[in-house]
C-alpha cells in the first residue's frame, strides 16, 4: 500500500496556504507534518481527508480497497473528538464502530487498551481532555482502517498517556499502515519528516 | 442499516439526555398557542375559525426552532468530519438525522395538539383533522428544514437566518395543511384534495431535502 | 435541629428518613378524612354534585400557587443566603408542583363542562393557572437543559423569582384582558358566603394536600441529594486512573 | 353517600385522574429513590468513597 501526494496546493479564504508540496508513504511508514502554526498542518490532513476542497495537485492511494475512497479508509483524529458529552463512554465508542462501519473489532478491547474500561459506563461530560483523547484514540482501534491521519495527536496527553500512543502507533504501522501526524513535539516513533510552510 | 439505526438511536438518545432539549419544541409550541388568544381575544367562535391555522403556525415554528441543531452541534464537536468520512452516504445519513429529529421534535406536537384543540375549542374532527395534517406535514417542514440546517452550518449561522432561509419554503405545507384542516373543520371544501398534495409535498421532500442538504454540507466543507 | 443545622445534608438525610414515615401518616389520615367529608357533604342549590370537583380541584390550586411560593423561599436561599440545600429543594419542587398545576387545570376544566357546556373557557381564573403551568414546565426545561446543577440553579432561582414577582402582574393582565372581552360574569367560586358544609372538607382536604407535598417534597429532596453525591462519586471516579483491582 | 347526580362521570372522572397523577409521584419519587441508592451501592462496591472516607449512604 502507498499513499502518495503529488504537487499539492491548498486555498483557503482566497489565501493559498502551501502549494506544491509532495510526499509518499509506504505500508509501515509515519510521516510528521512539521511547520509553524498557519503552515497549513491541519489543512493538509483535512485535505487528505476529503473534508477539505483541493485547490490543484493529486492524492493517490494505491493498494488500499478499490470499492472505497480514500477517506473512507481514512481516521481522522482532530482536535473535536466527536463524543456527545451526554452519553456514555462505552455508548460513544459503540456508535462509531456501528456508524463508520467496516472491519470492527472488540470494544472492551480498546477501551482497556486506553485504559478507560473501568470507566465505559459513566457520560463521556465527566471526563478530563486527556481521557477525551483516550477515547478519541479508542475509536481508532475499535473500527480498522489502514490510513491515520492526526491532528496533534499528543497533546493533553499525560507522559503516561504519549507513551502509551506512540505504542499504538507503532502497533499500527507493524500491522502496515500508513499514520500522518501534525505536530509539534517528537511522536514518540520513527518516522519521516515533512514540513511544511516557510520555516521560520 | 445498522449505521443508520445506530445514528437515529444516538440522536435520539442525545435529545432526550439532560442538555438535550427534545421537549423544550413542544414547550414552545404550547406556549404560542396559548398567546394567540391573549391577541385575537377569548372569542371561543372566532378561536374555533382560526383554530387549525394557529396550530400549524405554532407548529411550523416550533419544528423550524428545533432544527437550528441538527447539523451545527455536530459541526460544534466534530461529529460532522467523521459522518462525511464514514461508507455510509452522506444523503442516507441526512435522513436518519432528519428521521431522528422528527421523532423527538415533530412526533410530541401531534401529541401535544389534541390538548391545544381543546382550548381552541376545537370539536373532536377538526382536531383529528388537524393532527392528521400535522402528522402528514411535520416531516416535510424537518426535511426541508434540513437543507436550510445544512446551509446555516455552512456559512456558519444559526437562528434567524435558519428562519429566513426556510420560512418560505415551508409556505406551500402551511397552504395545504391548514386547508385540509379547515376542509375537514367546516367545509365546503372536501378534505382529500388538499390532503394528497400534502402527502405529495411531504413525499416529495423527503427526497429532495436530503440530497440538497448533503450537497450543501459537502460545498461548505471547511 | 435549626435551619444552619439542616443545611448539612447529610443531617438532612437522616432528618428525612426519620420524618417521612410520620408525614405519609398524617397525609394518609387527613386525606382519609377530607375524602369521607367530601364524600357526605351536601349538593350545592347552583352547582349540584359538581361542587365534589371543588374539594380536590381548590387544594390544587392552592398548592399550584404554594409550590411557587416555596420555590420563591428557595430562590433567596439560593441567591442570598446561599443554603447548600436550597436549590435542591427549588429543584425537587417543580415537578410536583407542575403535576398540581395540571390537576388544578384538568379538575377546573372537569368542572367547568357541565357548568359551562364547555372543557375550556378563557376565564381569568383558568388562563392565569395554565400560564403558571406553562411556566413550571419552562423552569422544568431550564433545569432539564443544563448538565452541572450548581450552574443551573442560580438561573432557575432567578427565574423563579421573576416568576413570582410577575405572576400578580399577569393575573393582573389577565383580569383586565378578560373583562374587556367578556360582559358576562362567569360563576365565581368561593368568597365570603361559602357555607361550612363545604368549608370544613375543603379546608381538611386543602391541609391534607398540602401534607401530600410536603411528603413528596422531602423525599423527592432526599433524591436529589442522593442523585447529586452520586454525580460527585462518579466524577471522582472518572478522575482516578484505573486500580488493579 | 348522596347520589352523583347527571354529572357523575366529571366528578369520578376527577377523582380517578387526580388519584392517578398523585399516583404516579408517589411511584415515581419511590422508583426513583431505589435507582438512586442501587446506584449508590454499586459505586461503593467498586470502591468509591467520598473524600471523607464515610459511606455516603450513610444516614447519620
Amino acid at each position: 500500500m502507498k499513499l502518495s501526494a503529488r504537487d499539492l496546493r491548498c486555498v483557503r479564504g482566497g489565501r493559498e496556504v502551501f502549494s506544491g508540496l509532495d510526499f509518499t508513504a509506504t505500508a509501515g511508514e509515519a510521516v510528521a507534518v512539521i511547520g509553524p502554526n498557519g503552515a497549513g498542518k491541519t489543512s493538509l490532513l483535512r485535505l487528505i481527508a476529503g473534508l477539505l476542497a483541493s485547490g490543484g495537485g493529486s492524492i493517490a492511494l494505491e493498494g488500499g480497497n478499490d470499492e472505497l475512497t480514500l477517506p473512507e479508509q481514512a481516521h481522522y483524529l482532530g482536535h473535536r473528538d466527536a463524543m456527545k458529552p451526554a452519553l456514555s463512554v462505552g455508548d460513544n465508542l459503540a456508535f462509531w464502530r456501528d456508524f463508520l462501519g467496516g472491519e470492527a473489532s472488540d470494544m472492551e478491547a480498546a477501551l482497556t487498551t486506553v485504559g478507560l474500561d473501568h470507566i465505559a459506563h459513566l457520560p463521556a461530560a465527566f471526563l478530563s481532555a486527556g481521557q477525551r483523547r483516550r477515547l478519541s484514540m479508542a475509536r481508532l482501534l475499535a473500527v480498522k482502517r489502514p490510513i491515520w491521519l492526526l491532528d496533534e495527536p499528543t497533546s493533553a496527553l499525560d507522559t503516561a498517556g504519549q507513551d502509551a500512543f506512540a505504542s499504538l502507533m507503532a502497533g499500527h504501522l507493524a500491522d502496515g499502515g500508513i499514520l500522518l501526524a501534525a505536530t509539534h513535539s517528537p511522536i514518540g516513533i520513527p518516522a519521516q519528516e515533512l514540513r511544511i510552510g516557510t520555516i521560520a | 442499516m445498522t449505521a443508520l439505526a445506530a445514528l437515529i438511536r444516538r440522536d435520539v438518545r442525545v435529545a432526550l439526555r439532560v442538555g438535550g432539549g427534545a421537549l423544550i419544541g413542544v414547550l414552545f409550541f404550547l406556549t404560542v398557542v396559548v398567546l394567540m388568544p391573549f391577541a385575537v381575544g377569548p372569542d371561543l367562535a372566532l378561536l374555533k375559525k382560526l383554530g387549525p391555522a394557529i396550530l400549524w403556525l405554532g407548529a411550523l415554528l416550533a419544528s423550524l426552532l428545533t432544527l437550528d441543531r441538527l447539523f451545527m452541534a455536530d459541526l460544534e464537536d466534530g461529529s460532522l468530519d467523521l459522518i462525511l468520512m464514514s461508507r455510509t452516504p452522506l444523503e442516507l445519513a441526512c435522513v436518519a438525522k432528519a428521521l431522528a429529529h422528527w421523532l423527538v421534535a415533530g412526533l410530541p406536537l401531534i401529541v401535544a395538539t389534541p390538548a391545544l384543540g381543546l382550548l381552541l375549542n376545537l370539536d373532536g374532527a377538526a382536531t383529528g383533522a388537524v393532527a392528521l395534517t400535522l402528522l402528514a406535514g411535520t416531516p416535510a417542514l424537518t426535511f426541508t428544514g434540513m437543507i436550510g440546517a445544512a446551509l446555516a452550518v455552512t456559512l456558519r449561522r444559526g437562528g434567524l437566518l435558519l428562519a429566513v432561509l426556510v420560512l418560505p419554503l415551508s409556505i406551500p405545507v402551511l397552504i395545504f395543511g391548514v386547508a385540509a384542516s379547515q376542509a375537514a373543520a367546516t367545509g365546503p371544501l372536501s378534505f382529500g384534495t388538499p390532503f394528497s398534495i400534502l402527502c405529495a409535498l411531504s413525499l416529495a421532500s423527503l427526497v429532495i431535502g436530503p440530497f440538497a442538504a448533503a450537497a450543501s454540507l459537502r460545498q461548505g466543507l471547511d | 435541629m435549626t435551619l444552619i443545622e439542616l443545611a448539612n445534608p447529610s443531617r438532612f438525610l437522616a432528618l428525612a428518613s426519620r420524618v417521612l414515615p410520620w408525614l405519609v401518616a398524617a397525609t394518609v389520615i387527613v386525606l382519609a378524612i377530607g375524602l369521607y367529608q367530601s364524600a357526605t357533604a351536601p349538593d350545592d342549590y347552583q352547582q349540584g354534585a359538581t361542587v365534589k370537583i371543588m374539594f380536590i380541584h381548590v387544594p390544587n390550586a392552592w398548592l399550584s400557587m404554594f409550590v411557587w411560593a416555596v420555590m420563591s423561599v428557595s430562590a433567596l436561599g439560593t441567591l442570598v443566603w446561599r443554603h447548600p440545600l436550597a436549590d435542591v429543594a427549588q429543584k425537587a419542587a417543580a415537578p410536583i408542583g407542575a403535576a398540581f398545576t395540571f390537576l388544578a387545570l384538568v379538575t377546573g376544566s372537569l368542572w367547568g363542562r357541565p357548568m359551562w357546556g364547555t372543557y375550556w373557557e378563557w376565564d381569568a381564573r383558568l388562563t392565569s393557572v395554565l400560564i403558571l403551568f406553562l411556566m413550571y414546565l419552562g423552569l422544568m426545561a431550564l433545569w432539564r437543559a443544563v448538565d452541572d446543577p450548581s450552574r443551573a440553579a442560580r438561573a432557575a432561582a432567578v427565574l423563579t423569582l421573576v416568576g413570582a414577582i410577575n405572576i400578580p402582574i399577569i393575573k393582573f393582565s389577565v383580569d383586565w384582558w378578560n373583562t374587556l372581552h367578556q360582559g358576562e360574569s362567569v360563576f365565581r367560586m368561593g368568597g365570603p358566603t361559602l357555607d361550612r358544609a363545604f368549608l370544613i372538607p375543603l379546608m381538611v382536604m386543602a391541609v391534607g394536600f398540602t401534607l401530600l407535598f410536603v411528603t413528596l417534597h422531602i423525599a423527592a429532596m432526599r433524591n436529589e441529594i442522593l442523585r447529586r453525591r452520586i454525580r460527585s462519586l462518579q466524577m471522582l471516579q472518572a478522575g482516578k486512573p484505573r486500580t488493579a483491582a | 353517600m348522596t347520589p352523583l347526580g347527571p354529572y357523575a362521570t366529571f366528578i369520578v372522572t376527577s377523582y380517578v385522574l387526580v388519584a392517578a397523577v398523585v399516583g404516579a409521584l408517589i411511584i415515581w419519587v419511590i422508583a426513583d429513590y431505589r435507582r438512586q441508592t442501587a446506584r449508590l451501592h454499586d459505586l461503593e462496591a467498586s470502591g468509591v468513597t467520598r473524600r471523607s472516607g464515610r459511606s455516603a449512604t450513610e444516614r447519620s
